[in-house]
């Protein structure tokens, strides 16, 4: 194992219960000498307190232009074996569902082209192989994709959709996640794998307003699953809780956020026009409650991290939409909204940004969606707004 | 060695190759769901058909070695059929009951960390840190080691007033999810970054780094196709060196890392929040950021102790107020805390009312 | 005829002067008060001396005529004391029980409007309008009017769930209290200001005039020592007019009035809040505004219908949502609701949850 | 009575039960024939939809720079009358009190030299008296300046103080708000009369956090009356209000803020260290539960109307401060406020507007005050802050 250098101060990093990456970085020095000098430019990194790597230069393979986030050591002399050590983003399957005959073949590649290290996953939701040089790149492709794993995205771009587990395994998707993100990661390849875009474009499902997979806050385009009947209560489940010691008045009654929710100590009942559908009473009581049979998704746009403007969350677009199979409605949606971006962003402008410069009308008419209340918290408060021609001439 | 054919566009494998007999049979059909313990939880379908989950920590930077390992264990135990959290968790997708307790008694006995069901702290979001990217002003990874080891038990077992969600990021760009995060880490630099103006002539698009600057603290020197920084206008934040790298903005002396609290991403009872400051600075103490360590213990045992059922920190935080947040952790009250940056209006206090 | 000596920087009489020997010997040592109806109410001392108030409405806009009426009104049921609200409402001070119903009596006989006391709507903080400013693109004292008649009985005696707090603004300087009032009329321009240039290079500061453009509409010209108005970017404040007269604003055909509901100032409850946009626009039709006088009482019975006991408007609205506040209103909702001004951000759905 | 002009638009306006400001006008025309055109322009104004009056030019008082409002008709031959007609504003007596001495004094000098019309108050509180030409105003100062009574103020400069009634006749007066107010018109009289400003400053006082005065809203310094200890509590007076009827859940504890307000059936009991004073249970149990005794102010900064960055509501800068008389550290404060301000604000910034272009720290330093998580509803989003040399020595 680990030989090369001396590391006392990430040996630290391998005690205690949770599971320690340096024990990962060492055995992947097993795998490849790169790994030691990981673990050696890691450690002057601790140290020192700084990172020892510079930007990455554009490397990727033929006919793509992301994918492939070069990467080079500040330090080649003293730290050959990462020169060069680039990552490669790979398409994950949605819902990060795996086979062992799939990791293992994932693996097998890794091995002969990599560092042995990964990322499982990144946080965008692609498959990170971590560490690698120029000259292989083509030959990782190419074996990467005869077996039907294609790259991920970096730059410019589409980047790889993510979503929630969703029906694969959850009682509360509203749409199915996994097969829209699927559909869309096939339909937009080209714009995933040619960076033609103003900067970077992410797409992320969740089932529902519990929204495990951060669509709101992490995606340009978040899509919401959702429903616009009654909810489904189930009495006797209800009873079930009471009597096995809910306090079903305080965790629920009173936590739901309009008030619209009401049990009398034996029945809840729900007063559905008033429901904001936010969840809560439903993720509390599973076997009682469930969203309605009227499923749909709700469509918000330009959550971010900070840079530039300050971090931004989603805001909600369409209340509602159908989305089911061949998603052709949402998938049109989607590509005017982008298409909008795309012929109005300034370079390193995100979606979320521009609709702040521009606000809101100019949008809603090009992608032909009505201003709805759904779409503010509130209105404006100062009287400084705008009329068109075409506003003043409609007495 | 000849390489096979390479294909485009092909996109990921389709899903369902991946998924277990079971899950393809109730696909969208689940009726409820029960914990069963820290780390596992069972889903019935409307058909009766159950799936049982085994939830372990990952460090998410693996090694093959360790990607086979939890492979073989996905044959043994579940037919070869396992996932990955939205949090980069493992999950073992179990079809045959009687299969759960030795799965769950061999991972225990390999010392796999089960857990992170339910109301309790999940995996740390976090990014790549010193170990890959050139952007970290803090070492990703190790944070979220000592954070966990730490907090352990918060995963495996003790019970939360409902899911606190953690997050590390190693600089603003904040690749991870710290702006709507229960409690969080992120690296920040504390200095102007330094120039090399002769770099910059040649590396750099000015317009570019121009505009790449929050707080228009950015000038053109067009004499010298160069740039200057107004220094009063900087807040470090390193957007400049991401476009122009010989703009330098990392300091070993003065880097370190900020901790925000109360953000959180469902619709659950109130809407999405933002986090907000709580702990201006750290320095950076490798390998195992002790402060850091014990800042967060300190929120989140706060929040253990003070916060009703079903209220997640940021809830609680907004119920009892923020004044009371810092008088009860203790946390010191600065000018940093105070927003200077676009949207301070909504941040400072319009009302008469608050608590001492 | 000689003056008499000027006095310079000698403040107002101070106060103490006009206060009732009751007030003075109890001052500070109120203990409680009682509304006794719709515009009377008595204040009770920790010594048990009590002082009445019998308040009238007001048009704020008065003839020495009426101000010696009420002068001769005090004279005779209040030892001569009485004073204006902060709503400018008028309150006679009675220090003598059994001088409280004669006044009353009088009053009514007199046809003044007794009320605005308790849980009503007071008299609307307005401005001067047509009758004296330059800026005005509405009167104030004429909708006041209009509006107060259809509402007297809400004055005078109908409860509410709270206070409501009507204002109107003659243009959007607001020197009224629109921007935190219940429900509040503001008169706007929809028009880009039309430049006599020749007059602006005479009459204005070109740099005064650039800088008080809110959304950076306005740029100069040197070459004609003019500007020109960038006709995207206006959206028609005026406030360019205001400090360069020969950009003239005013539009009798498009100028009108926008109503903004759910501001309040009190920290009761809930912190002070603004007002927000409700219905953008209705043409000025003088000299009863039928249409705004209809909208007003639409949304004050649709709060009185549904609000809680002690909710103000905008509590109410907040707690049922806007998207609910249109819909049970009826008011349709428009671009112009949607902000786009600079603090869009804040006002935006950020969250799945939502009614229809 | 009015003759000169047919007014029937205006005459609509003297219908129904509210007092007429048209009766007013055309009352005012016994006293002058100004008055006559004032309703003949105004009638014109009702029939065209627009005003007729222009930008007033400089007009005021020897040695003052304020107080007067120069206004002209644009219309001045068809409406001589109103050719001038220019307002005069006067410091009014705090609480807006007075005698019908008083009140006949103010109208006989001004039937003398004005209109017979007046605003009784202005929106920012002056006394208003509306009409009058530039020849008068010598003569109207000198004779209401020998009576007593002051010019208000009008321009870059600091405005007539006003205040809530206060001690005079509320039970939950923290502070003297008529004192205050007249110490504060006192010493700030050449400010007020000699604009040396960027842009006006106002003041307002309440005397508790119900605002009757609205200065968290409308005043560059908001003054609010507060306490620290205790509220007092009467429970026989709870009683008393259950007795009658009253909901005190509901009504009460339900709406109580903090849920810190519990009811018990019986009695009321309050955690008054999570109290925050919003003065809603004060407000409706009048006799039942008061301020605490330990009084004194909260300082807040920077409300203004919407032009030209939107409207603001006045910032906490000092939670609690001790106003008594002789208001020496409260007076001391709001010099350093001002005085900041003064040296940093362009021509036409409001003191709001500085702080959001300048930041809270420069200000808080300037005048001493340390930060403290009152001022702010809740901390900054985005890790993007500030340090100083100083900050980063002290390790
Ligand atoms: C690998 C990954 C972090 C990880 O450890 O998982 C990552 C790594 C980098 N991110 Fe990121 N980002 C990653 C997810 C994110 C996310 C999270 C997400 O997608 O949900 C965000 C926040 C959400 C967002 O998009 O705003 C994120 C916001 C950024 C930003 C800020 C962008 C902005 O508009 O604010 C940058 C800066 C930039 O683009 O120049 C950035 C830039 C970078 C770069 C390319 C650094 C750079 O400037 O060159 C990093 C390369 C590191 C490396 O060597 O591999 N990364 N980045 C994630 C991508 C893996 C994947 O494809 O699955
Ligand atoms: C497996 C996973 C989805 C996936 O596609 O991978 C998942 C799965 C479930 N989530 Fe989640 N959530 C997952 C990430 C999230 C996220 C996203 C995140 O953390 O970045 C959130 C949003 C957090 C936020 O709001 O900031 C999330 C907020 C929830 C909540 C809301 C808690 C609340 O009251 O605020 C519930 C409902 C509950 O716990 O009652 C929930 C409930 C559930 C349920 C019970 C749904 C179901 O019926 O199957 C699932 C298992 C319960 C559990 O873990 O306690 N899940 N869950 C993710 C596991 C991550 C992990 O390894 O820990
Ligand atoms: C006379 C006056 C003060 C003055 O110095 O002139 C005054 C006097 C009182 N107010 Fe006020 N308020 C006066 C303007 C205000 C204002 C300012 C404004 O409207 O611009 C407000 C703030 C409104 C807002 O929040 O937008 C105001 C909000 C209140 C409230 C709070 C109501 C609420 O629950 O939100 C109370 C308490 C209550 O009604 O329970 C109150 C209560 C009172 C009490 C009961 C205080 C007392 O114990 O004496 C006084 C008489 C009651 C009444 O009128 O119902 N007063 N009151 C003002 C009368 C104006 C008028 O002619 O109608
Ligand atoms: C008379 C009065 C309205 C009334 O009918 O009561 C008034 C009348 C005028 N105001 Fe005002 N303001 C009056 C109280 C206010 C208030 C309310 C307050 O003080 O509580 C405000 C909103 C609060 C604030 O200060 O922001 C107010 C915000 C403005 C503004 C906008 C200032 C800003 O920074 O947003 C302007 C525009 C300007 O200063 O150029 C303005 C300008 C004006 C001018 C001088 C118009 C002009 O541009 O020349 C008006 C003169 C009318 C006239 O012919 O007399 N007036 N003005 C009020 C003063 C009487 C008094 O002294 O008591
Ligand atoms: S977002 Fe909703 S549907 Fe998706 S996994 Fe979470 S709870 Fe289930
Ligand atoms: S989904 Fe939310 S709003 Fe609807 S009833 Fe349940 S708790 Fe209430
Ligand atoms: S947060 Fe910053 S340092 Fe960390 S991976 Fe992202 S860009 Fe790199
Ligand atoms: S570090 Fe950030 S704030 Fe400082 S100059 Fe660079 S981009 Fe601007
Ligand atoms: S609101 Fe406008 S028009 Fe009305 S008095 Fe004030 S400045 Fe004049
Ligand atoms: S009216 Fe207002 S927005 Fe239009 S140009 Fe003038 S100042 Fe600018
Ligand atoms: S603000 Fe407070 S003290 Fe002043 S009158 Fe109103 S309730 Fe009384
Ligand atoms: S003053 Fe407000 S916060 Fe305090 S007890 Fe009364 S209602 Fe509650």
């Amino acid at each position: 194992m680990s030989g090369k250098y001396k590391t006392p101060m990430l040996d630290e990093l391998e005690k205690g219960p949770f599971p320690s990456f340096i024990t990962e970085m060492k055995k992947a020095t097993k795998i490849s000498t790169t790994a030691e000098d990981a673990l050696g430019q890691l450690e002057k990194s601790y140290q020192t307190k700084r990172g020892y790597w510079k930007h990455g230069g554009i490397v990727g393979v033929l006919g793509y232009g992301g994918g492939v986030i070069g990467r080079y050591s500040s330090l080649p002399d003293e730290f050959p074996g990462v020169a060069h050590y680039h990552t490669v983003r790979i398409n994950q399957p949605s819902g990060f569902f795996y086979t062992s005959a799939a990791l293992r073949e994932i693996c097998d590649i890794w091995d002969k082209y990599g560092s042995g290290m990964t990322n499982m996953h990144g946080s965008t939701g692609d498959l990170v192989l971590l560490g690698t040089t120029t000259d292989k790149l083509e030959a990782i492709f190419a074996e990467y994709s005869s077996r039907g794993w294609d790259l991920g995205s970096s730059g410019s771009a589409m980047r790889t959709p993510s979503c929630c587990v969703g029906p694969g395994r959850c009682e509360w998707a509203c749409i199915d996640t996994l097969g829209l993100t699927y559909h869309l990661t096939q339909h937009f390849q080209d714009e995933m794998h040619r960076p033609a875009y103003p900067y970077k474009f992410k797409i992320k499902t969740a089932g529902c307003a519990v929204d495990c997979v951060a669509a709101i806050a992490r995606a340009d385009l978040s899509i919401i699953g959702t429903w616009k009947d009654d909810i489904q209560v189930d009495q006797a489940e209800v009873k079930a809780y009471a009597d096995m010691g809910m306090n079903i008045q305080a965790e629920i009654a009173e936590m739901c956020p309009t008030e619209c929710l009401k049990y009398d100590g034996g029945k809840i009942t729900i007063d559905n026009k008033e429901c904001t559908r936010c969840m809560h009473c439903i993720a509390k009581m599973t076997k009682a409650l469930r969203p309605g049979k009227e499923r749909g998704a709700t469509i918000l746009v330009g959550s971010k991290a900070p840079i530039v403007v300050g971090s931004l969350l989603s805001w909600v677009i369409v209340p509602f939409i159908k989305a089911e199979e061949p998603f052709e409605e949402v998938t049109e949606l989607i590509e005017n909204i982008i298409e909008w971006w795309d012929d109005n962003a300034k370079p390193r402008e995100r979606i979320g940004e521009l609709l702040e410069v521009k606000g809101m009308r100019p949008f809603l008419e090009a992608i032909n969606v009505p201003p709805q209340p759904q779409q503010v918290r509130e209105p404006r408060k100062d009287p400084f707004f705008f009329w068109t021609a075409a506003d003043l001439e409609k007495k | 060695m000849a390489l096979p054919q390479r294909q485009t566009d092909i996109g990921p494998p389709k899903f369902d190759k991946f998924l277990p007999p079971v899950i393809k049979e109730n696909y969208g059909q689940w009726k409820y769901h029960e914990e069963l313990s820290g780390g596992t939880m069972v889903h019935v379908a409307e058909s009766g058909a159950k799936i049982w989950t085994v939830r372990c920590a990952s460090p998410r930077l693996l090694s093959t070695e360790t990607i086979r390992e939890i492979s073989d264990l996905a044959d043994e135990f579940c037919g070869g059929y396992l996932r990955f959290t939205t949090r980069h968790n493992v999950e073992f997708l179990v079809s045959d009951e009687s299969r759960l307790q030795p799965l769950v008694d061999k991972l225990t006995t390999m010392k796999y960390m089960i857990g992170g069901i339910g109301d309790r702290v999940s995996n740390i979001v976090h990014t790549q840190g010193w170990v890959h990217c050139h952007s970290a002003c803090t070492d990703a990874s190790g944070l979220v080691k000592a954070i966990m080891d730490d907090l352990a038990d918060y995963f495996t077992h003790k019970v939360l007033p409902n899911k606190v969600r953690l997050a590390v990021a190693c600089c603003v760009n904040m690749c991870g999810a710290v702006h709507c995060s229960d409690i969080a880490v992120v690296a920040v630099h504390r200095k102007v970054p330094k120039i090399d103006h002769a770099n910059v002539t040649k590396m750099c698009e000015i317009p570019t780094t121009v505009g790449s600057c929050p707080t228009s603290a950015i000038r053109p020197n067009p004499k010298d196709k160069t740039i200057t920084i107004n220094e009063e206008k900087c807040m470090y934040c390193g957007n400049c060196f991401t476009v122009c790298p010989p703009i330098d903005i990392h300091d070993p002396e003065e880097d370190g890392v900020a901790i925000v609290v109360g953000g959180k991403v469902g619709s659950l009872r109130t809407d999405p929040k933002f986090s907000k400051l709580a702990i201006p600075f750290f320095y950076n103490e490798p390998p195992r950021w002790p402060k850091v360590v014990d800042a967060i213990r300190n929120i989140l045992e706060t929040y253990e102790k003070h916060a009703k059922k079903h209220e997640r920190v940021g809830e609680w935080v907004e119920r009892i107020g923020w004044e009371r947040f810092f008088s009860l952790t203790g946390i010191e009250f600065t000018f940093q805390h105070i927003d200077d940056f676009t949207f301070m209006r909504d941040t400072m206090r319009t009302s008469a009312a608050f608590k001492y």
